[in-house]
């Protein structure tokens, strides 16, 4: 019971949230409510004894992306979307119903499937039993997943290098002239 | 007994939020956090199902997703601020000179 | 609880030599780019070509003869991986060579582009070799954020930041698609490996959650391999990326993302074909509609081949669809001859464009070639031979190509599918004449920019090679290649033997 | 003389080729002329090799040539000659040096070039001729696309660009269409057989069912009828002819038309033969359509050019019911229209390359083509006006000449066939008088009042070199047809009598038969 | 072997002038045309007189091969008996005639070797038309010859009139050249041989045997077969380009379309009387058609001014007689007609070619008169033409066209008609051959001053073969003459032909009924009738013309005015094959053309591609541009590929 009613809080608080996301005029406020979001979905992931994913949801997603999210924000110091309405057109308001009532029927669909009984040795009671969740997920990261764990570096370093030079200050050109005049 | 099921549509919910915004907001910097939303709901499957199959690879999966996000949230935010730089906007609809 | 400690033995680095190799090559190149003394042109352009030449020749020498799994299928070593990862290292030197020729050579040689550009191409390397969701995942990832930054700010202006942001946030976009793909498949078969997956998914045919996981993971990989209607990005980034990495994407993603897709559907999904091969036969139809219908209006070359790329993944998938149960081998075969036979071409046809262009002219459009064979014989006779073999006329290596893949498509009875390439072939006939036309049968028109004159002897050798590739491809040789696609090809369907069984030690 | 016997269809299909090469390296036009010629001359004779030594007396294949190229998917290099095709790469060999003859004065930059296409689209020709491997003719013939495609759109007239991708993206279109039935039929082979081949002769014995094999022969005929081209595709003709250059014209109508109703007799028929019967009567009535309807076309042109062109249509007609005239309710085809059709391929061949070849002559001189510039030519061209009336005549089927050999079989064989189809046919007969008399009249005859044309210079000895050959021949072959219809006579009558299940043998064992069978089941199988 | 010569000579001659001396003078191009015909007619005469002398029974010269295929067999093989010798004589014999006269009428002419050329090639044609053995062998020649007819007629090709009439005689030669050929498929067919010896032996030998299938292919070929010969023979509905071939140079006029290559319709029917005997519905329609002809063509040819117009319609109604003749089934009675015709109608059209030599070249008999004080031999040779032509008692037309008429009306009892309607076409005959007579030759001369002074006889190479025709006309009636009157030798022709005509004897029966014997006073009241008719319209015709145009002719002119107008308009035949035929399909033509070419196929095929351009163009412009687009276009997609799929 107590686990329905855990589900149920944070389950509303992340559909809100979300909703509050895409809707919200301004940048800032959005941003705000992703970072609720993200401790609704932690809250979530520990309801589910998945303490270690919990946690770096909260170190990482909400203490790091949000926070870099915000810093640009706050850099770039945009003020709210100054459009009253949404700008679409016919054919896009189909797309936004045809969305969701695609994403409604994808909803049903997967109502509709039952869980197929696949069962791996790793359930609650073995987890506890070998040393935790933590230990576990270090175990299985370290041993099955240590190339792409090893990768994962490359990835980042990757992402550091990209970010330095595209944010790199520079002199762009304005490009093929002709082109801009048929765009 | 929360089943997978809710799981599933809670996703699913979060899923479509996400693509929402990813189509309608014309605000570069909401579109990545939409992007990251919808990267939320695949890692709530994720865990979900982790726990419904007994297995980790899910949770491991959670945690380079994560990373994979940072990085994406890394370059995007860098792509912003040259952006920015150029237009002093972040809106998408200057992003028009392409097409056809 | 056991867990299996992988013994990281000299066989395991052996094997995986060309990744290691390639990062280490990334690493230099960053360190050495940092420097300014050691960050020279020439010095970068050595490690990029001792990086990628290290890798080709462990990748060759490397891969044993039998498909062998490293660390529970993270790395797959075998005829097809090192057929994948030989050809994105070929395609990379050339380009990387082709780069030395053009007018962005101060700009790519740099340290901490070449370190980007060797990170892609690890990516790629990586993904070809892999059987085991997460790391293809990983992969595909380091390749797509590289080039993400390659295409915009190798050498920036407002079109190619423009494309760079579209190609991102699509990419972005698709991989949430393709990773709630593969979440489903992970809830329904309780994997993430592929061997496991096609192990688990026969006893779940009819399954909502698979049949819906399939759908994402068809919408991602179609994104990276520009089927329509997940193809938009692809002439924004073609377009606007500098040609060389446009050559780099037209060819080494769509040989991996190819092989990739073969490993999925052809081997791991094959026996429940039902379950994608409607949806794949639908995006394969509409890529070849859609792409060669626009295609026809484009003015941009490289818009142009962006769309005739488009459709012609669309031809791959064609192939990709024959390989439904019990068609074996051929249909992975046929694919992978068309990916060689189009990316020697597209190799070829870039390479013309590269050297074509310069600094205020870097986007050539039609009338820019236009009385080009005046002016440029030899360019115009080599793109015209490309184009030709694009539209798949004999004797050229897009009509084997084509043939291959029509006939493997027939022995399976997907009769519709092939008229509708036929269709798109005729479609496609049109503008590829189009670019002749212009070359041959019209006069020059006075551009403000003028062409570069001459080609550098290194661009005029590998536009030869492709030309005689080609037309080698084309005549002479198919049955050679035809029996190695098929050699290579044949792991698609069997499971690979593991390597960990003797390698691991108990917990 | 055993390797030229054996080898002598490689021989005259890739001299050209070869020759196209020499020419493109050759440092001088005046070299590049001589080596063209040179090579096209050597095709001749070999092909006169192939003439004499050529075995009357057996519907076989004969100079058969077999060799490997990818046994993976059973498809050969395969080469033979029997009556089908022989007239048809005599007329090929011995056109080329002609048209070689005809732009010997042309001199401009790109005449090389020209040179060399030319050379090439001649491979082309006599490699779809003799090719009996569907994949390696498919090659071939789709390949002799590019040097036309170049030789109408660079030397072409002012629309040249419209025509030549219309002429290209149709013949494509109906090609590909074709190279899927191909595969369809391959595949059905090797479900019955278990063989992959794309052997002509061993797939003749394949038997489709009823349906399947409707449409594989509608998409074969669909491709011959667009090269033919038949009545409702036939509108590429028209144009690429009036932009083609005289020798293009001349090369397109003398030969690659042929090819389409040559791919009819060799594919479409015997390889389908119950859709054959099926379809015979659309396939005649589109034949006569066309051949009322490209006179009556005809007959409205006021470009000579254009008037040639459309007459095409109409005698390509002919040539079309002539192939498919069935006869004792769809057992066998009528060996009279057979032969005639053959028969007239060579001399629509012959005629109409020699209207284009005089169109060409008056266009050199006036730079104009329309029928309203000329007029009472006659006088001053006198021998002009002999060609041109001889060339007519053999075009309208005057008897005396080959083209009444040919209609007259045909019209005889279709009258056997379907009496309604041969009458309404013969109206052609008249209709062709109609509009080639009134080409002649508005050209030759009449009052000479236009200033230019009162200075014309008669024919030139080079112009005589390659119009009185084709002169010659048609009379020849008007009043000795057995001279060439002894040689095609056995094969005629095998594919005549028994294209219900038709077979040829090689006369000489192909080699390398042993590749054929197992080993290729396992390509994936 | 001499056979082989006299094809061979016109061949050469015609090879020689046309390709070899073109340079030549007019005078070398007349000796070697003439004499190739020359030679010819020696070794047709030597010939003939071998196969006469070797008891006249017909032989097959057998030839080279010509077209074989399947079951088909064509070979150059050539029958020669009694009335394809006589054929010989006549075309080498009067050929050769014309050839020399041709010279005189030529003179003027700088260069001639197109026209020697021309006429040897129509001989050599000739020949082979009646000389072959097989249906194609005689189509080869029925073909050259319409050829040379049109060569001959364009002659003077700079006048866009003649080039059209050349192309009108060719294309309505073609006409009847359709239904010659469907004759021969049909004869294929049903008898799988075209060789006339061969088919005649089937027909005869058969007997009863023919199955009813076969018969009633007998009446279609037949009818197929009588289309070709109405098409050469200038019958009703193709005669209109014979009075349009007058535009050739006269004596054109007088081998091709007087003496020979026109009968040729008459020669093939004889050829092929044994199948004809066969199909009574086809003899009905020839006899009528021939009828009709006969009489249509004479009324036309009483109003003409053009002297070579009266003539040509004169050719027609002539021609008309001696199909009436085969209609009737008295074959050798048509062929007497058609040589006594080639005798007198040469040499009235050589006649005439003369008076227009010395008219420079005038024809409208108008401008003539008086001519007899000039051209006295002229004069006198005509006038023996002109009463053999209307049957005055004693020379050659009466004995032929009295012999058809005869068999006409004993022809049974439906022939009654056909017979009434020749009789009146001799009538109109008599008139119009008296009035171009009086035209010509009498009263006051009409010509202006500059022509008067010119005015003289021509030369002997003219007048020459005139006199030598005269005698032939006067004379060759007595071949046959009827056994009512008092001759030494009756119907010496009929006799002669006896082997060629052959009654199957499936229809034996029938035949031999009609030819029971009539009483003699039936066959003098047709004699009577004829004569008599001829006499009136004779006397008629003097009074009226006497003296040019005199009141009688222009107050009757002006009664029967709009008569008169239709006549002279030629029952306005020309304008109505021009509206309804010629007209609608050059409207359906340039509909073809213009609508479904251009704007229906061509529009098709262009729009296709355009099709393809808009769509390319619209999506291209639709769905790029925006990010979120894009992202749309992907979700719709999904959605897509979700519902082929599930649903």
């Amino acid at each position: 019971m107590t686990q329905e009613l855990v589900f149920l809080a944070f389950a509303s608080l992340i559909a809100i949230c979300s909703m509050m996301v895409i809707l919200s005029r301004n940048a800032v406020v959005s941003a705000i409510f992703l970072v609720g979001d993200l401790f609704c979905l932690a809250g979530l992931y520990a309801s589910m004894e998945a303490h270690f994913v919990a946690a770096i949801q909260v170190l990482v997603y909400a203490g790091a992306i949000v926070v870099l999210f915000m810093f640009v924000i706050m850099l770039l110091n945009l003020g709210p979307d100054q459009r009253k309405h949404l700008e679409v057109s016919a054919p896009e308001i189909g797309v936004l119903g045809l969305t969701i009532v695609g994403f409604l029927v994808i909803g049903g669909l997967l109502l509709l499937g039952q869980p197929t009984g696949v069962t791996g040795p790793l359930t609650a009671e073995a987890i506890d039993n070998a040393g935790g969740n933590t230990y576990t997920v270090g175990m299985v990261l370290f041993t099955k997943y240590l190339w792409p764990f090893e990768l994962a570096s490359m990835l980042i370093l990757l992402a550091i290098i990209a970010a330095i030079v595209i944010a790199k200050k520079e002199h762009i050109k304005d490009g093929d002239k002709r082109r801009l005049a048929h765009g | 007994m929360v089943s997978i099921d809710h799981y599933l549509v809670l996703a699913t919910f979060m899923f479509l939020c996400g693509t929402l915004g990813v189509l309608f907001r014309r605000n570069l910097l909401m579109v990545l956090m939409s992007i990251e939303l919808m990267l939320n709901a695949v890692n709530l499957v994720f865990v979900s199902g982790s726990r419904l199959l007994g297995n980790l690879d899910g949770q491991v999966m959670v945690f380079f997703i994560i990373t994979v996000a940072a990085c994406e949230a890394g370059v995007g935010l860098a792509m912003v601020i040259a952006l920015f730089r150029r237009y002093g906007t972040v809106d998408t609809n200057f992003l028009r000179v392409l097409r056809g | 609880m056991n867990f299996n400690i992988p013994s990281l033995t000299a066989e395991f680095y052996l094997t995986t030599s060309p990744v290691l190799i390639l990062c280490f090559g990334a690493l230099v190149a960053m360190l050495a780019g940092v420097s300014r003394r050691l960050g020279g042109e020439l010095v970068i352009y050595s490690v990029l070509l001792l990086s990628l030449v290290g890798a080709l020749a462990a990748a060759v020498a490397a891969s044993p003869g039998v498909e062998t799994a490293y660390l529970s299928g993270s790395y797959l070593a075998g005829v097809l991986s090192r057929f994948g990862q030989v050809l994105i290292l070929l395609v990379s030197l050339i380009v990387t060579l082709l780069f030395k020729a053009t007018f962005l050579r101060d700009r790519f040689f740099r340290g901490e582009i070449a370190s980007l550009f060797l990170m892609v191409i690890t990516g790629m390397l990586i993904t070809v070799a892999s059987e085991d969701l997460v790391t293809l995942f990983v992969g595909l990832e380091l390749s797509s954020i590289g080039l993400y930054a390659l295409v915009g700010y190798l050498n920036p202006s407002r079109r190619s930041q423009e494309g760079a942001i579209k190609y991102f946030v699509l990419g972005s976009f698709a991989a949430a698609l393709l990773l709630f793909g593969f979440a489903l498949l992970y809830v329904s078969t309780g994997s993430l490996r592929l061997t496991e997956v096609s192990q688990a998914v026969p006893k779940l045919l009819g399954h909502n959650w698979v049949k819906l996981g399939v759908v994402f993971s068809l919408a991602g990989i179609s994104f990276k391999l520009a089927l329509a209607p997940f193809h938009l990005w692809a002439p924004d980034a073609y377009e606007s990326a500098p040609t060389g990495l446009t050559a780099l994407m037209a060819t080494t993603v769509k040989a991996m993302v190819i092989i990739l897709a073969a490993r999925f559907f052809a081997g791991s999904l094959a026996s429940v074909y039902e379950v994608w091969l409607p949806a794949l036969m639908f995006v394969a139809a509409i890529s070849m509609i859609l792409g060669n219908i626009m295609a026809l209006v484009q003015s941009s070359l490289k818009r142009m081949l962006a769309y005739s790329s488009i459709a012609h993944s669309g031809y791959m998938a064609i192939a990709i669809c024959a390989s439904s149960a019990n068609s074996g081998s051929l249909p992975v075969a046929a694919v992978l001859y068309y990916l060689v036979g189009y990316t020697i071409v597209s190799l070829g046809a870039f390479s013309i464009l590269m050297w074509l262009e310069n600094k205020d002219n870097d986007n050539l459009l039609l009338d820019d070639i236009s009385g080009l064979s005046k002016t440029h014989p030899w360019a115009a006779f080599g793109l015209a031979v490309c184009m030709f073999s694009f539209a798949g006329m004999p004797p050229t290596v897009g009509f084997i190509g084509k043939f291959f893949v029509f006939n493997s498509a027939l022995i399976n009875h997907l009769t519709g599918l092939v008229l509708i390439g036929v269709i798109g072939s005729s479609i496609s006939l049109f503008y590829y004449l189009r670019v002749i036309v212009r070359m041959y049968m019209a006069d020059p028109i006075q551009l403000p920019t003028q062409l570069a004159p001459k080609p550098s002897l290194l661009v005029a050798v590998v536009i030869g090679a492709t030309v005689i590739a080609n037309l080698a491809l084309g005549t002479v040789l198919p049955e050679a290649a035809m029996k190695w696609m098929v050699e290579t090809s044949k792991e698609v369907a069997a499971a690979p033997g593991s390597a960990e069984d003797s390698q691991s030690v108990s917990h | 003389m055993e390797f030229i016997n054996s080898h002598i269809l490689s021989i005259t299909t890739f001299v050209p080729l070869l020759t196209a090469i020499a020419v493109l390296l050759s440092p001088a036009l005046s070299i590049a002329r001589w080596v063209s010629m040179g090579g096209s001359i050597v095709a001749f004779l070999a092909s006169l090799h192939i003439w004499f030594y050529f075995d009357a007396q057996t519907a076989g294949l004969q100079f058969t040539e077999m060799h490997e190229w990818i046994p993976s998917f059973g498809i050969r290099y395969i080469m033979g000659v029997d009556g089908l095709n022989l007239l048809l790469i005599m007329l090929t060999t011995f056109l080329t040096p002609l048209i070689l003859l005809s732009v010997w004065h042309l001199d401009d930059k790109k005449q090389k070039a020209f040179l060399s296409l030319f050379m090439t689209l001649e491979c082309g020709m006599l490699g779809s001729l003799v090719a009996f491997d569907l994949v390696f003719f498919y090659v071939f013939w789709e390949a002799m696309l590019i040097p036309m495609y170049f030789i109408i759109g660079l030397w072409g007239g002012k629309n040249r660009i419209y025509a030549t991708t219309k002429f290209i993206i149709y013949t494509f279109v109906g090609s590909l269409l074709m190279l899927a039935a191909m595969i369809v039929l391959y595949v059905l082979h090797f479900q019955q057989t278990g063989v992959y081949t794309t052997n002509l002769l061993d797939l003749y014995g394949t038997s489709a069912e009823y349906s399947t094999q409707m449409w594989l022969f509608a998409a074969f005929a669909l491709a011959f009828a667009i090269k033919v081209p038949m009545f409702p595709f036939h509108t590429w003709l028209p144009d690429a002819h009036t932009e083609a250059p005289t020798s293009g014209s001349v090369i397109l109508a003398g030969v690659l038309l042929k090819l389409g109703t040559y791919g009819l007799v060799r594919f479409a028929i015997p390889l389908f033969p119950q859709a054959t019967a099926t379809f015979a009567p659309v396939m005649v009535a589109l034949g006569v359509i066309g051949i009322i309807y490209g006179a009556l076309t005809a007959w409205m042109q006021k470009d000579a050019k254009k008037m040639v062109a459309y007459s095409s249509v109409s005698h390509l007609g002919f040539v079309v019911i002539g192939s498919v005239a069935v006869i004792s309710g769809g057992a066998a085809l009528s060996a009279e229209a057979l032969t005639g059709a053959v028969y007239q391929q060579i001399n629509h061949g012959i005629s109409t390359g020699a209207l284009f070849f005089l169109v060409g002559c008056i266009y050199d001189r006036r730079h104009t083509r329309m029928l309203a510039d000329f007029g009472g030519i006659a006088k001053v061209m006198p021998w002009f006006a002999v060609m041109l009336i001889v060339a007519t005549l053999s075009s309208v089927g005057l008897p005396g000449t080959g083209g009444f050999v040919g209609e007259f079989l045909i019209l005889l064989g279709t009258f056997l066939s379907s009496p309604l189809a041969g009458a309404t046919a013969a109206l052609g007969v008249l209709l062709g008088a109609v509009y080639m008399l009134t080409l002649c009249r508005k050209i030759l005859f009449g009052p000479l009042e236009n200033e230019e044309n009162k200075t014309l210079e008669d024919l030139t000895p080079r112009e005589f070199a390659y119009l009185t050959p084709l002169a010659i021949l048609a009379v020849v072959m008007g009043v000795f047809p057995n001279l060439f219809l002894d040689k095609v006579r056995p094969s005629i009558e095998n594919l005549a009598n028994n294209f219900r299940n038709y077979k040829i043998v090689a006369e000489a064992p192909l080699e390398s038969n042993q590749l054929l069978g197992a080993d290729h089941k396992e390509m994936g199988h | 072997m001499l056979f082989w010569l006299i094809l061979f000579f016109p061949l050469l001659g015609a090879f020689l002038n046309g390709l070899v001396l073109r340079k030549a003078s007019p005078t070398v191009s007349h000796v070697l045309g003439a004499a190739a015909l020359v030679a010819a007619f020696i070794y047709a005469l030597i010939t003939y007189l071998q196969f006469m002398g070797a008891g006249g029974q017909a032989q097959v010269i057998t030839g080279i091969d010509w077209i074989d295929a399947g079951t088909f067999k064509a070979p150059f093989n050539f029958i020669l008996d009694r009335l394809s010798g006589m054929m010989l004589l006549i075309i080498t014999g009067i050929g050769s005639l014309i050839h020399i006269y041709a010279g005189g009428y030529m003179h003027e002419e700088k260069a001639t070797y197109r026209f020697f050329s021309y006429l040897n090639l129509f001989v050599f044609m000739m020949l082979l038309l009646v000389l072959g053995d097989n249906l194609l062998v005689m189509f080869i020649g029925w073909e050259g010859v319409g050829l040379c007819s049109y060569l001959l007629i364009g002659y003077w090709y700079e006048d866009d009139k003649n080039a059209a009439a050349g192309m009108k005689a060719f294309l309505v030669n073609r006409i009847g050249d359709i239904g010659f050929l469907l004759g021969i498929f049909l004869t294929f067919k049903y008898f799988h041989t075209i060789s006339f010896s061969q088919l005649k032996d089937m027909i005869l030998t058969a007997g009863a045997n023919l199955n009813g299938e076969q018969l009633q292919a007998i009446g279609w070929i037949t009818l197929a077969l009588f289309v070709g010969a109405c098409g050469k023979s200038a019958q009703m509905p193709l005669y209109v380009w014979l009075p349009d071939a007058m535009a050739g140079p006269t004596p054109v006029s007088a081998l091709i379309h007087a003496a020979t290559m026109v009968t040729a319709g008459i020669y093939m029917m004889t050829r092929l009387n044994f199948l004809f005997y066969l199909a009574p519905d086809t003899q009905m329609v020839v006899a009528s058609v021939g009828a009709i002809t006969a009489l249509f063509a004479a009324t036309i040819a009483l109003v003409q001014y053009d002297i070579k117009k009266v003539l040509a319609y004169s050719t027609v109604s002539q021609l008309g007689y001696m199909v009436l003749g085969c209609g009737v089934g008295a074959y050798s009675a048509g062929v007497f007609h058609l040589f006594t015709h080639a005798c007198f109608k040469a040499l009235l059209f050589l006649g005439a070619g003369s008076v227009i030599v010395a008219m420079h070249h005038k024809q409208d008999m108008r401008e003539m008169g008086g001519l007899r004080k000039f051209m006295p031999v002229t004069h006198f040779v005509m006038l023996i033409g002109v009463l053999a032509i209307i049957g005055f008692p004693g020379l050659s037309g009466f004995f032929s066209k009295d012999e058809i008429l005869w068999r006409a009306w004993t022809g049974g009892d439906s022939y009654h008609i056909q017979w009434g309607l020749g009789a009146l076409a001799a009538v109109c005959t008599s008139f119009y051959m008296v009035r171009l007579l009086m035209l010509t030759f009498y009263g006051k001369n009409r010509s202006d001053h500059h022509t008067q002074e010119h005015l003289h006889e021509t030369s002997v190479v003219m007048w020459g073969p005139l006199v030598v025709l005269a005698i032939l006309s006067a004379g060759v009636g007595y071949l046959n003459v009827p056994h009512i009157l008092p001759f030494p030798a009756h119907l010496l022709f009929e006799n002669y032909l006896e082997p060629v005509i052959s009654i199957p004897p499936l229809v034996a029966d029938h035949w031999h009924h009609l030819h029971a014997e009539y009483p003699h006073s039936l066959e003098w009241a047709i004699m009577g009738v004829s004569v008599i008719g001829m006499a009136v319209s004779s006397i008629f015709a003097i009074s009226m013309y006497s003296d040019g145009f005199g009141k009688l002719a222009q107050s009757l002119g002006s009664v029967f005015k709009s008569g008169h107008r239709v006549l002279s308009n030629k029952y306005y035949v020309d304008e109505f094959y021009d509206a309804y035929f010629v007209t609608p399909l050059r409207d359906i033509a340039q509909f073809l053309w213009k609508i479904v070419d251009v704007v229906i196929i061509d529009g098709i095929v262009n729009g296709v591609g355009q099709a393809c351009m808009l769509i390319g163009g619209l999506s291209s412009f639709r769905m790029s541009g925006s990010l979120h687009r894009h992202g749309m276009v992907m979700i719709v997609g999904i959605v897509c590929m979700l519902s082929v799929l599930f649903f």
